[in-house]
């Protein structure tokens, strides 16, 4: 029984890892802004396409540490650019011009690679083969839940006992009132943007290598389910994102392997309109009272 | 405390409304009564709860402990459950049973209409429009009629428009009816807000700090205002006020909250020889 | 005010304009040959009308009652599914569901119509599962709105679009495939011949949008729009209005959903996509939220500038310019520039909140003469008020930064930078006003 | 007044509204006093099938290189091809077909993937223009439109040659994988999976929707079932992705595929990997050395046509067909002494043409198709990463 099972969850697992690296940066980027930043899966994207592009001038290892640094330069530009100006104005507007950039960076990424498919390089030692039990799978599968929980719990030592991690966690308390305190926070926001990109292009690291193609939709739909996710662990946590990733990751590979396949994807919302029905905080959410 | 006495009838009665958010009392053990055509006021410092108790009888809030009841029925009720039953910091748990909750469109079809502290106009609206807004409810063609304009749909309309702009003299605000509402100087804002209530043919007026902001001229108008529109719509009137001028001026009975708790009621003169509320304005501390 | 035209004026000339336009689109279909590059034209008037009414439908929700949704794709997907389904030709099912053996249904509506009372019949065969499928539309709308419309703006967003991708997904449902074949092409269903039909049946809708919008109900759902509390301490029931400016909505998708069946000749569900409702949101952006006239030229403009104008860019020429920057995909990022420009410092839209009227319009036009003779003084006044803008953006940066710098100076000299503001200053008030 | 106009109004709606369902198309003019004579090519450049129609519009552009002019009524017209990008959607094709009607193209080349070419197919038929298929397998192209022509084989025939190959080499057990909304796919994967029940098969079907990249599922799902062969007519897209996981988790049965995996793609990905891969398909390189040398060398030529073939100057046998088509369109031309389209039409049935073809003779049936007897299968060689020819298969 559990050999059938294996690779499924092994495989979910992985891609709930993947998941959780993506789903941070929302998660954060929410519980500072209040804005689905939709084009979060595609600045994910695009750290997987650079990475194809500089292996051919660069060493891998390099390569690696180049896109972190172009995808947190792309997140924090697309920060100055297209929300910034619109802080003050409606919710509406600054999720419009969020689906914008999300558009704007599809089309490019279509425009640049001709619309073809383009295979990320192989880093040998992610892909190589190994055994547990008695499925075979990547070497990839097993680094990322144990990268991803390193790094989670490092971000969580940030929030909770450096300085800026206070900030964050005032500024996403009540932004009004810590700008008031003396909080500078376009600094906290920026900040907030490097880390979710930061991870978000490391997990596009492992992600791609273990589906080695990458194509302007990719993002799209890791994006919205990593997004699903921060929902699901209740957004603003940073744990309950993770939580909330791997179990969309493992759910949807068990589904697939119970020979719903149609579902796998429509199963992610699926999950999310029980959890907005029942629990609109999600797991590990906080209640929030609006002020009449 | 004051034993009121007054044989008009009552219709709005508040008995033992508490709120509590999370570990905070907001309103604690509240109650109060407004009798007909009577102009309560509701006073307190910053953050005394009033406006919670207002969210709390409009149905904004569910109380957590304590009933409402208008016109003689209790409409709101409840009482502390599920988490909050061993979180309850308040008093009189285990009085209430009922769970009886009420949308806030639903208090007002009872006749409870309300201003609010922070202008809360429609912005993208003309100010006929804003008040015209306020009569949908009491229209009864179905939005299929209201769209392919039934007979009954247009004469529905054009009373609608006529009363509105009936009203609309009555506040002084005739002149203005085509401009955005939000273009209205700021005193004018106010006036429109309470003529919006108005128009929902309301019984009893809940009025949050209508003077706010006002200089003293503009505050005594307002004062014979209230008093006028009490009259001519037959108004009970329950208001917030930090202007004590106009809570003096014009309130037969008042209500002092400090730190959610009542401290005090009584008639202008007794609250203003109460030495808690002295303490509570003055801060016992300092 | 003093030029305003009548009532009766206003009238004859909205109703010669939409005559004249209908005739020279009518016209224009059965005389343009296809060969000519004004064929295009024609078809971005198809699609652009269809695409007209579902930015309005979507407007009505977005715009209108505030709540943003974005479920349109899914919606237009049940839409074009049922007015296919019905409208098959009996003997084309085998072909159409070949993997179905001929698929459950095995008969079209427009043929028994046709059967009975002749070519009539074939119109109303075609109109019956039209209305119908919007009515399933508002029929399923109705359902997901009871959860759905108590969630705020960007938490029904999210799930709205979640919906629509449960819905594309069952409907490639294999078990399903009798009916909806699967995720196969539907095809051969009955489709219009004139460009007139899509722009008549999207104008009808789009007007009955705008009576409803200019009734009382219209007018609650724009108060619920500027201010939910407000509007229900006025009395308006929130989820009740909500979930009608919902089903409302839904409805219209539907049909636009059916028109574009039509257009398409085969429909499949895997372009209703995410990518569709993103596309049918920036034109009703590009128009203006809360203007239908908006939604109704940004569809116009974007679907002419996407498959017509702008194609050229794609193939290395356009306007004589060339450049070997244009290649397939170039046009998609000029486009997503230039909407990524509106968003950014055009926020209102071509037409903010208003609508068309004929007195504004005429107005416009007087202006213009004046507004060009105008142009270059007014260019100067307002390069004058850049420079101004920016010497007082400059002052103040100046100034901030002297407070900041005398705000570090106080803190260094420990004095406190934030003092407590006063508690009750109504105090004053009450000793010496008292009665 | 009001309510007279509005009446009026109404009226009109309704009245336009009927007129609306009457009416028709017209023909399109090609003018025989320019100087030109334009062939409309109608592929996907970006999207799932995006290098194969890269691919496939290669080898038009070659042949349009190799014969830039065709002569009609004594004159001398140069061919200009009009190539519009389909973006591999049916909502997208509509539109796109529509510009080439508009352009006065002549006779339409195309597409790759049969989704967009059912689609497309009654735009052409209202302008009455012909339009040749290239390397649209499924039978529903040509179905019901005399305007669809198309020069390759079919997916009934396809489909059982493959269920052929899989029940000779033993397997009793099939996994089918295809793409939701796929025609292509769901059209081959379906004509095998009744061909190998036929032989007595056992089949596993399954499905993956649209933007999916995580194929470790399947893979483990066809390992589960106990399959002997896993069978996926997908694009190239996924197919690298499927060569991928089946290698990592050491999938242990052959691939199968249709003719969409010919490619230069497939066997970069399969290079060095442990995969069995056999494909059936139209053209193998080295059928036709005079072909072969020459494109390689207007590859060579050409930097960015060599980046359209992948980066390398291995043969699709998508071009080959491309190629082919390019040139029935001329033959048709010529047959047809016209660059009027209804004129192309009428000539192309009657077509019989050998010379020149490279995958073999162009004839076409009653239904608009050439019918083509030979499929030629492959066998990926995953230490060279090249295919080896492994035997002709040809029709009873």
């Amino acid at each position: 029984m559990i050999n059938t099972w294996l690779p499924y969850i092994l495989a979910g697992i992985a891609v709930g890892g993947q998941y959780a690296l993506i789903a941070i940066g929302y998660t954060m980027v929410y519980g500072i802004l209040r804005l689905i930043n939709f084009a979060h899966g595609d600045v994910f994207m695009w750290a997987g396409l650079i990475m194809v592009y500089l292996v051919t001038i660069l060493p891998i290892w390099a390569s690696i540490i180049v896109v972190i640094i172009f995808a947190i330069l792309l997140g924090t530009s697309i920060e100055k650019v297209a929300y910034r100006p619109l802080r003050s104005a409606p919710r509406m507007s600054i999720m419009i011009s969020a689906i914008g950039v999300s558009y704007l960076l599809q089309n490019f990424a279509l425009y640049i690679t001709g619309g073809l498919t383009k295979t990320y390089p192989t880093i040998k030692w992610l892909q190589k083969s190994v055994k547990i039990g008695s499925a075979s799978t990547k070497m990839v599968t097993v680094i990322t839940p144990i990268l991803t929980i390193v790094l989670v719990v490092l971000l969580v030592l940030l929030i909770q006992k450096t300085k800026i991690g206070m900030a964050m966690r005032a500024v996403s308390r009540d932004f009004e009132t810590s700008s008031l305190m003396g909080i500078d926070i376009n600094r906290v926001i920026t900040v907030t943007f490097v880390i979710g990109c930061g991870l978000a292009a490391i997990g596009s690291v492992l992600y791609f290598s273990n589906y080695t193609g990458i194509q302007p939709m990719s993002g799209a739909m890791p994006g919205l389910k990593a997004f699903v996710a921060a929902v699901f662990g209740g957004i603003g946590s940073v744990p309950g994102a993770v939580v909330g990733a791997f179990i969309i990751g493992v759910c949807e590979n068990l589904i697939k392997g119970a020979g719903w396949t149609t579902f796998s994807d429509a199963f992610t919302f699926v999950l999310l309109i029980i959890i907005l029905m029942v629990k609109p905080t999600g797991l590990f959410g906080e209640k929030n009272i609006d002020k009449v | 405390m004051a034993e009121k006495k007054d044989n008009r009838e009552v219709v709005l009665r508040l008995s033992d409304i508490t709120m509590q958010f999370g570990g905070v009392v907001a309103v604690d053990n509240l109650n109060l009564d407004v009798h007909k055509n009577e102009i309560v006021g509701l006073i307190g410092p910053n953050g005394a709860g009033k406006t919670t108790a207002f969210n709390c009888i409009t149905g904004v809030y569910e109380p957590t402990n304590g009933a409402v009841e208008i016109n003689g029925e209790v409409v709101i009720e409840n009482y502390p459950q599920g988490k909050m039953k061993d979180a309850y910091k308040g008093k009189n748990q285990g009085k209430y049973t009922k769970a009886l909750t009420m949308l806030p469109d639903k208090v007002t079809k009872l006749g409870v209409a309300r201003t609010f502290q922070n202008i809360r106009l429609f912005k993208g609206m003309t100010v006929l429009e804003n008040v015209m807004v306020a009569m949908h409810m009491n229209q009864s063609e179905s939005v299929f009629g209201a769209t392919f304009r039934s007979k009954k749909a247009r004469e529905e309309e054009k009373t609608m428009r006529e009363e509105a702009m009936e009203l609309l003299k009555k506040v002084d605000l005739y002149e203005n009816r085509n401009d955005m509402a939000t273009s209205l100087p700021y005193g004018k804002q106010r006036h429109l807000e309470i003529a919006r209530a108005l128009a929902t043919h309301p019984s009893i007026l809940l009025l949050d700090e209508p003077a706010a902001g006002m200089n003293p001229q503009e505050s005594d108008d307002l004062m014979k205002f209230i008093g006028r529109i009490r009259d001519e719509f037959d108004l009970s009137i329950l208001m917030i006020e930090h202007h004590m001028q106009v809570i003096m001026g014009i309130c037969e009975h008042i209500y002092v909250l400090n730190y959610g708790g009542q401290i005090a009621d009584g008639t202008p003169e007794e609250i203003q020889a109460n030495s808690a509320v002295i303490e509570a304005y003055l801060g016992g501390d300092e | 005010m003093e030029n305003t035209l009548s009532k009766k004026t206003k009238n004859v000339l909205t109703v010669v304009a939409i005559a004249l336009f209908l005739i020279l689109v009518y016209i224009g279909d059965i005389t343009i040959s296809p060969g000519s590059s004004w064929k295009m034209m024609i078809t971005v008037i198809e699609k652009g009308s269809i695409f007209a009414l579902v930015a309005a439908s979507m407007n009505l929700l977005n715009g209108f009652t505030g709540l943003f949704s974005l479920g349109q794709a899914g919606f237009m997907l049940i839409g074009a599914y049922t007015y296919a389904i019905f409208t098959i030709p009996a003997k084309s099912h085998n072909a159409v569901y070949q993997y179905f053996d001929g698929g459950l249904i095995k008969w079209s509506l427009v043929e028994i119509l046709e059967d009975k009372i002749g070519i009539v019949g074939h119109y109303i065969g075609m109109l019956i599962p039209m209305i119908g499928a919007g009515l399933l539309v508002a029929v399923i709308a109705f359902l997901i709105g009871i959860p759905v419309l108590r969630l705020k703006s960007d938490y029904l967003a999210i799930a709205t679009l979640g919906f629509a991708e449960i819905l594309r997904a069952f409907f490639q449902w294999n078990t399903l495939g009798p009916v909806t074949n699967g995720s196969n092409v539907l095809r051969k269903y009955a489709t219009y011949d004139n460009a007139i039909f899509p722009v008549v049946v999207s104008g009808i809708c789009i007007a009955i949008i705008l009576l409803l919008i200019n009734s009382t109900y219209g007018r609650a759902f724009r108060a619920i729009r500027d201010d939910e509390i407000a509007a229900e301490a006025m009395g308006v029931n929130l989820f009740k209005h909500k979930e009608m400016s919902f089903v409302i909505s839904s409805f219209f998708a539907g049909i636009s959903g059916a028109l574009l069946a039509m257009f398409q000749t085969t429909i499949n569900a895997t372009p209703f996509n995410t990518v569709m409702t993103y596309e049918i949101l920036l034109i009703v952006v590009i128009g203006g939220i809360g203007s239908i006239t908006g939604s109704i030229i940004g569809a116009f403009l974007f679907t002419a500038a996407s498959e017509w104008w702008l194609r050229g860019l794609d193939a290395g020429s356009w306007l004589g310019i060339n450049s070997s920057l244009m290649r397939p995909g170039f046009r998609k990022v000029v486009f997503a520039i230039l909407i990524m420009l509106v968003v950014l410092f055009y926020a209102q839209g071509i037409m903010g909140s208003r609508e068309f009227s004929w007195d504004s319009f005429l107005a416009w036009i007087k202006g213009r003469p004046e507004a060009i003779k105008t142009w270059p003084a007014r260019r100067k006044a307002k390069a004058a008020a850049k420079k101004e803008a920016r010497a007082t953006k400059a002052a103040a940066r100046a100034k901030a930064k002297a407070a900041k710098d005398e705000g570090e100076a106080k803190k260094a000299s420990g004095e406190k930078l934030f003092t407590a503001l006063p508690v009750s200053d109504e105090v004053m008030v009450f000793g010496k006003e008292g009665k | 007044m009001k309510k007279f106009s509005v009446l009026m109004l109404t009226l009109l709606l309704a009245m336009s509204m009927l007129a609306g369902c009457g009416g028709g198309g017209k023909s399109g003019g090609w003018d025989p006093e320019g100087d030109t004579i334009k062939i409309g090519v109608f592929e996907p450049a970006s999207g799932d099938n995006g290098p194969g129609g890269k691919q496939e519009t290669l080898g038009v552009e070659y042949a349009n290189s190799l014969q830039p002019t065709v002569n009609v009524g004594g004159k001398d017209y140069n061919v200009e091809l009009v190539i519009v990008d389909n973006e591999s959607d049916n909502a997208k094709a509509v539109t796109a077909a529509q510009s080439l009607v508009s352009q006065n193209v002549s006779v339409v080349l195309g597409s790759y993937g049969s989704g967009v070419s059912i689609a497309a197919s009654d735009v052409f038929k209202d302008a009455n223009i012909p339009a040749i298929g290239i390397s649209c397998t499924n039978p529903q192209v040509t179905e019901d439109c005399e305007q669809y022509f198309r020069i390759c084989f079919l997916d009934p025939f396809q489909g059982s040659v493959l269920a052929n190959i899989a029940h000779d080499n033993g397997a009793k057990k099939a996994y089918c994988l295809s793409k939701l909304g796929d025609d292509y796919s769901v059209g081959l994967a379906n004509y095998f999976a009744e061909a190998f029940k036929e032989l007595g098969g056992e089949v596993v079907e399954e499905q993956f929707p649209d933007k999916n990249s995580d194929f470790t599922s399947y893979v483990a799902n066809a390992k589960k079932a106990g399959c002997d062969v896993f069978f996926s007519p997908t694009s190239i897209e996924a197919a690298a992705l499927i060569i991928d996981q089946a290698d990592a988790q050491a999938l242990g049965m052959p691939i199968l595929a249709g003719d969409t995996w010919d490619s230069n793609v497939i066997t970069n990905a399969a290079k060095g990997k442990n995969v069995d891969i056999t494909v059936t398909t139209f053209y193998p390189e080295g059928n036709s050395p005079d072909f072969d040398n020459g494109i390689k060398a207007w590859l060579e030529e050409n930097a960015d046509k060599k980046t359209n073939n992948g980066g390398n100057t291995d043969i699709a046998a998508v071009t080959a067909l491309g190629y082919d088509a390019y040139n029935v369109a001329i033959e048709a031309i010529k047959a047809a002494d016209s660059g009027d389209p209804a004129a192309i039409l009428e000539a192309l049935p009657s077509l019989n043409l050998k010379e020149g073809m490279v995958c073999g003779e162009v004839k076409f049936n009653d239904v608009g198709d050439a019918e083509k007897t030979e499929v030629f299968v492959k066998k990926c060689n995953t230490e060279k990463g090249a295919w080896d020819l492994l035997k002709v298969q040809v029709a009873e």
